[in-house]
């Protein structure tokens, strides 16, 4: 065999090992998807959306876990995303390349791996009790958004890294600020990946449980927030609580419950998406 | 006045970011005004000695090593399947697949990210190790390699989507140059374009990793919660977010030494973590390639 | 008529109560806070499930009404209480049966007694009790694998300190699972396992398990309802509590919603899986909130 | 077919915009060929069908056939690595490597699986030195391609092509960004390299095409509007477009 | 002092690498200076020294004082993007950004606050005129600046330059890669924006530098050999190597 021969037989060989690869992830999902799908699907109905909990499985509904899930991701969306943005940008686009910026670096990855329940602890402390905003809507997307800012930051600095210098240049060479630099240009450039950040770090902020549940979000609470000072549960609790309980009809209800968590992540996320393929596809350096 | 306006953003700006050593400051201070009070009573040189982690039974010992072994053990396996299937997705998608697929495809792998853990965890215990028990008869119902082969599943789009990023970043023209010496695809792929996009690459990978390091209810449900210093992947292990989460929402006594051990093996968590950012960053600084 | 009464004076009522605590005790709680809304609508009663540890540290700094627990108050916990002035009354609720389970397959346990099931999980056992053989003559050469709740809950707690003795825990060398599906799922595909969990599982999993009789003396018996509410299913039943603040003396909803707890119970613990007291035992327990909130 | 490479009929689109329109070509073995037109007239597009480099880009679309050696490059048997092995090309803008010069050079060796080291410096050296880059840069080839003045780069690309010594050599604009004297290194070049490879040059500089190519093209907004010997081009062209556009008196 | 521009004692280092050695130089108000040497003597550094283009290179480090109207740019005090809005500058390799041709051209003004659209309107088709482009893309200025031919694309740059009406305008090597009427075109604008702009422009064709620059500067592996009026550079210049360089003789 010739070295080309070779080369085109690794080639082919690798181009269907990248369709299996992304055959498994499909699969997995459909298993997934399919398997929660098959639980929980007939169970939703409009009073599964609109009734409170109860110990009635039949009975029960996730109106205030929804709900609740859904205030805290639009806060935590709103408290994070900008925090997460900017300070990316900073470190990226103002700040010198010293050693300051290579521990925030290191500090940053850091706090990727920080277990979200010490998030939860933190968040009890200063949020709940230092700030005294209590076990409110607020006080769970601070501590949420706590948590996912490291990955917002990072994906931010490497969509950044990733504009190449001459459009700076351009951008520079016509006076425009540093600022109107990064504004007009290299945050529209950078805004694929930035999303990609976006959207993983949401991801992990509708999942997540235990962090809520030590700043005190509840598993019972017979109202929605009306505000952001007001209590609340999230859809992940509910799950949880009822994944927990020993007779079979609740994880049905799990199952219908995981169904609607998906579909809001997918909302969000597909906010997200289409911005990013309605950003991306002008962009081809 | 414009200098102002850029003053006052590059302020806030920085405010931002000073967020994070904030929040590192808040971290440390919480873990280690509990921790502190811990080590008073345990000597530092058991904590990391020890090879017993036994601090709620009867008989006390507060080696952590057990508990790092299982971090470190479901975190291998995670990664060692997240990163390959990852990263050929990553690279499948950006050199080879049309791009009405890859738009399809990219969204639909990211929901991996978002399925709750506990789902996670119940397919790890209920499928993943049914299914590996009859490959491996002699693995245990609990056991780390199913968690972490699950754990990996989940991190799959950190590594696909942030690296697929990264590659299709890199401008078209290096591309065609490579192309335009006869190089194939895979070539392409390996010589040129992940060099070039290695510093997101491996920022991925670090996220993942990090996704991976503190993730919680996979491993809680999946691994068993049996602390033990093995790097036996069919038995079972105990990780130190597992053991966290599992004393923090227990019934155990709130200021006691078998409450503070969670903030022990906090700030190891912390410190472990924070070595391993160290080399990362090091081997980032490497290997980077510039390109404009 | 003297509870229509009730249940218009109720509805006149509004205010917050917090609980939180243990997540064992919060599906009793929730079944209550449920009902209580028909009758009081304007009070708002919220429910957490932070843990008894948790539970408590919120409960002695005042900024929750009711703590659910799964054990008793510790005395350092009573002692936070007291510095914050505090006062507070321990109401047990319920009982929570503890099963013992084996795998259907398995075909020579009959019945277990106190001290086999101590001569298992005793520290002491640990890399020496290994094999069924050992525990009783003429049970199969086969290693035994043992699944149970994880350490930090109250039911490992619980079973510890009547099997092993109080201050002597278990063995360590078992499968532990916060999760009591977890540990249905471990024994119910190992032959050679035992766990002992929650009896609402049992309940559930009838198909898959097989329930062993404890005998502590005076014969082996199977845990159910009558066994369980009656004490003669001992020592594994374990009562499991609410705790109440001043707030129940002067707010007059929270002592509403106590009351109706304590009166309600029987129904409502038995709907979620869990035992209830007899009847003396609530007319006890409501005598002692009474006197309480005098 | 006397012809090396030939274009048939070929119209490309980029979408709706038509970009190159009824074009019929032969090219000559062991010439210089060159493409001259105004900016935007489709010169790159027409340069790049001969190594199928606009597959990359969505819009592209393609009717009509490419022969090379009366081989249809875009039949679907057509192994495109293969074809860009023996079919190298220079850019327009330049676009090294963001890796050492040596690297950059010898990459097209590389990835044919050629190993011995010896012989790779010799044809990395060998190819910097007919690129007129050698002086330069011979005492620091582990310097990045990338900070390298624009005209350097431009000349490791050139050198880069080179070195896997392919059969036929695409140049877009190769010395619009080079001095006279590198310039004039990189057109001796040319005619040496004629007397083995087939040589297409895209360039703007009348006085270029005039000196070394042997046939040249004009293009005019997708049109190929004559194509003839340079001489009679330069000298006696048929069309009055043609005329103007040399003599500069064009637009 | 009765320059416009004034480089003194200047020395520029990147890294080890001494790019420029002790350069010393006037450049007069409303007349074109042009640069010339051989690719890598330094051109381009020192034009990017009239508007801070080099502070974004880590390893760049610079001696001596840069003045324009008598203030040393390089002081603490200056505000760069206000000197750039004064210096305009068209690039070596064009860097449209990956926006419409409209709003590329608009960046200038909309970053100085200016929304008044027909205003905007009009000041982006002069410019695209002036940089001989408006006939090619008038349909269709939402269309992605990445999408179009090197020459466009470099055209693109100019107009964006010249929309903001600087009072200087660097350039380095704006028609490399034009065709010869883009070219003129270009060559001709300079010559009117020269009675209202000061130009500095590197170049490597030596007929261009004849035709347009009153001044020329040649420099040599990092020293100005000789810098002096045009005429005097191409007809009489005092330094062989000059002469050798520009009549073609060099290497
Ligand atoms: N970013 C950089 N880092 C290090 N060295 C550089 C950098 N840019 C240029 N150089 C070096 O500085 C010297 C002068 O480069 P410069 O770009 O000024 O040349 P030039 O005269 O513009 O050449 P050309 O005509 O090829 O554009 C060259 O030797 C080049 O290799
Ligand atoms: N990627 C693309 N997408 C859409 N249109 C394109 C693309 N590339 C080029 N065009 C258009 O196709 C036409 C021909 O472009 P081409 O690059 O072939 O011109 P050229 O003759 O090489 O010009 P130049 O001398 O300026 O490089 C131009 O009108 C251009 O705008
Ligand atoms: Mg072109
Ligand atoms: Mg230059």
């Amino acid at each position: 065999m010739t070295n080309g021969e070779k080369n085109r037989l690794k080639d082919s060989i690798f181009k269907y090992i990248g369709v299996f690869a992304c055959s498994i992830g499909l699969i997995l999902l459909a298993i997934f998807i399919g398997n929660i799908i098959y639980d929980g699907f007939n169970r939703i109905d409009w009073s599964f959306l609109t009734s409170l909990p109860s110990r009635k499985a039949e009975k029960a509904g996730i109106l205030t876990a929804w709900s609740g899930s859904l205030w805290i991701v639009i806060f935590t969306f709103i408290i994070a995303v900008p925090i997460g943005i900017s300070a990316g940008v900073y470190l990226e686009e103002y700040n010198r390349k010293n050693k300051l910026t290579r521990l925030l670096e290191i500090n940053i990855s850091n706090l990727a791996g920080v277990p979200s329940i010490i998030y939860g602890l933190l968040g009890l402390e200063i949020f709940v009790r230092l700030s005294n905003l209590g076990s409110s809507v607020l006080a769970g997307s601070f501590t949420l958004a706590l948590l996912i800012l490291p990955i917002i930051i990072v994906a931010t600095r490497e969509a950044l890294k990733a504009v190449p210098s001459s459009i700076r240049a351009a951008s520079f060479g016509l006076g425009a600020t540093k600022w109107q630099t990064t504004w007009y240009q290299v945050l529209p450039a950078a805004s694929g990946g930035i999303l990609t950040g976006v959207i993983l770090a949401i991801s992990r902020a509708v999942g997540e449980t235990a962090p809520l549940i030590v700043v005190g979000a509840l598993a019972y609470v017979p109202f929605t927030p009306k505000g952001p000072m007001d209590e609340f549960t999230v859809l992940p609790i509910q799950i949880f609580n009822w994944v927990s309980r020993p007779q079979h009809e609740f994880a049905i209800n799990a199952a219908a419950a995981i169904i609607i968590l998906l579909a809001i992540t997918f909302t969000m996320n597909g906010i997200a998406v289409y911005f990013r393929n309605k950003w991306q596809k002008k962009i081809n350096w | 006045m414009q200098k102002i306006k850029e003053k006052i953003i590059e302020f806030i700006l920085r405010a931002t970011a000073l967020i994070t050593i904030l929040t590192t400051i808040g971290i440390i201070w919480v873990l280690l005004s509990e921790s502190l009070v811990f080590f008073k009573e345990v000597s530092i040189i058991d904590f990391l000695t020890d090879t017993q982690w036994t601090p709620l039974f009867a008989n006390k010992h507060f080696g952590i090593l057990p508990l790092i072994s299982g971090t470190i053990l479901t975190t291998i396996i995670a990664i060692s399947v997240s990163l390959p299937i990852g990263l050929t997705i990553a690279i499948y998608l950006s050199e080879y697949a049309p791009k009405k697929l890859k738009k399809f495809i990219k969204p639909l792998l990211e929901i991996l990210a978002a399925v709750p853990t506990v789902v996670y965890g119940f397919f790890a215990l209920m499928v993943v190790t049914p299914f590996l028990q009859k490959l491996i008869p002699e693995m245990a119902g609990f056991n780390s390699l199913s968690a972490g082969i699950v754990m990996g599943i989940m991190i799959i789009p950190f590594i696909s989507s942030l690296s697929e990023d990264a590659l299709s970043a890199v401008p078209k023209s290096l591309r065609e140059a490579s192309y335009g010496m006869g190089a194939t695809k895979l070539q392409t792929s390996f010589k040129v374009m992940i060099p070039a996009a290695s510093s997101g690459i491996i920022v991925s990978v670090i996220l993942a990793f990090s996704r991976a390091i503190g993730e919680t209810m996979i491993v809680a449900i999946a691994a068993g919660q049996q602390p033990r210093l093995t790097l036996n992947p069919l038995v079972p292990v105990e990780t130190i977010t597992a053991y966290i989460v599992q004393v923090s929402l227990g019934d155990v006594q709130h200021d006691s030494l078998e409450y503070r051990t969670i903030f022990a093996a906090g700030i190891t968590l912390f410190v472990f973590t924070f070595i391993l950012n160290n080399i990362s960053f090091w081997i980032r600084k490497k290997f980077r390639e510039e390109y404009d | 008529s003297s509870n229509s009464n009730n249940t218009n004076n109720s509805s006149a009522l509004s205010g917050d109560i917090k609980i939180d605590g243990s997540s064992t005790v919060y599906p009793v709680t929730e079944a209550v806070a449920e009902e209580f809304r028909v009758v009081a609508p304007n009070v708002r009663v919220t429910v957490g499930v932070s843990g008894t540890g948790g539970g408590f540290q919120k409960f002695s700094r005042g900024e929750t009404n009711i703590s659910n627990a799964s054990r008793p108050i510790k005395d350092k916990e009573a002692k936070v209480c007291d510095e914050n002035n505090i006062s507070y009354l321990e109401l047990s609720v319920a009982y929570d049966g503890l099963a013992v389970i084996i795998n259907p397959e398995n075909d020579w346990v009959d019945y277990l007694t106190v001290d086999e099931l101590s001569k298992i999980w005793h520290p002491d056992a640990q890399n020496n009790i290994k094999y069924w053989s050992q525990i009783r003559e003429g049970w199969p050469n086969e290693e035994i694998h043992l699944f149970g709740p994880g350490t930090a809950s109250g039911t490992y707690d619980y079973f510890a300190e009547v099997i092993c003795g109080k201050k002597v825990g278990t063995r360590g060398d078992y499968t532990a699972s916060e999760d009591d599906h977890v540990l249905v799922q471990g024994v119910a595909t190992d032959k050679y396992g035992l766990g002992f969990f929650g009896l609402a599982y049992y309940e559930e999993n009838k198909e898959k398990l097989k329930l062993v009789g404890v005998d502590n003396g005076s014969g082996s018996v199977l845990p159910s309802m009558q066994t369980v509410s009656s004490r003669t299913y001992a020592p594994l039943s374990r009562p499991i509590f609410i705790y109440a603040n001043n707030s129940a003396k002067e707010r007059e909803e929270v002592k509403e919603f106590i009351s109706f707890y304590l009166k309600n119970a029987k129904n409502l613990v038995a709907d979620v899986g869990y035992i209830p007291l007899t009847d003396e035992e609530y007319g006890f327990e409501i005598e002692k909130f009474n006197e309480f909130i005098k | 077919m006397k012809y090396k490479l030939e274009a048939k009929n070929i119209d490309v689109f980029y979408g709706k915009l038509k970009a190159l329109n009824n074009i019929n070509i032969g090219i000559t073995e062991n010439a210089v060929t060159g493409l001259i037109g105004p900016s935007g007239c489709g010169k790159s597009t027409f340069l790049r069908l001969f190594n199928r480099m606009n597959d990359y880009i969505d819009s592209f679309k393609l009717n009509g056939d490419i022969y090379i050696d009366n081989t249809n490059i875009y039949d679907k048997s057509v192994l495109v690595d293969e074809l860009r092995k023996n079919v190298g090309m220079v850019f327009q803008k330049p676009n090294p490597f963001p890796k050492s010069i040596f690297d950059n050079v010898a990459y097209g060796l590389k990835i044919q699986g050629i190993n011995d080291k010896a012989f790779i410096k010799t044809r990395v050296k060998d190819a910097l030195k007919q690129a007129a880059l050698w002086e330069e840069v011979k005492d620091d080839l582990g310097k990045s391609a990338l900070a390298l003045s624009g005209g350097q780069q431009q000349r490791v690309c050139i050198a880069r092509a080179l070195a896997v010594e392919p059969s036929i050599i695409l140049m877009d604009e190769p010395t619009s960004a080079l001095d006279p004297i590198a310039t004039a290194k990189v057109e001796k070049l040319i005619l040496t390299l004629k007397e083995k490879y087939t040589i297409i040059i895209v360039t703007h500089n009348m006085q270029q095409a005039g000196r070394i190519s042997d046939y040249t093209a004009f293009f005019y907004m997708g049109d190929l509007i004559e194509f003839d010997k340079t001489d009679t081009i330069f000298t006696n062209p048929k069309m009055e477009r043609t005329e103007n556009y040399i003599t500069g008196r064009f637009g």
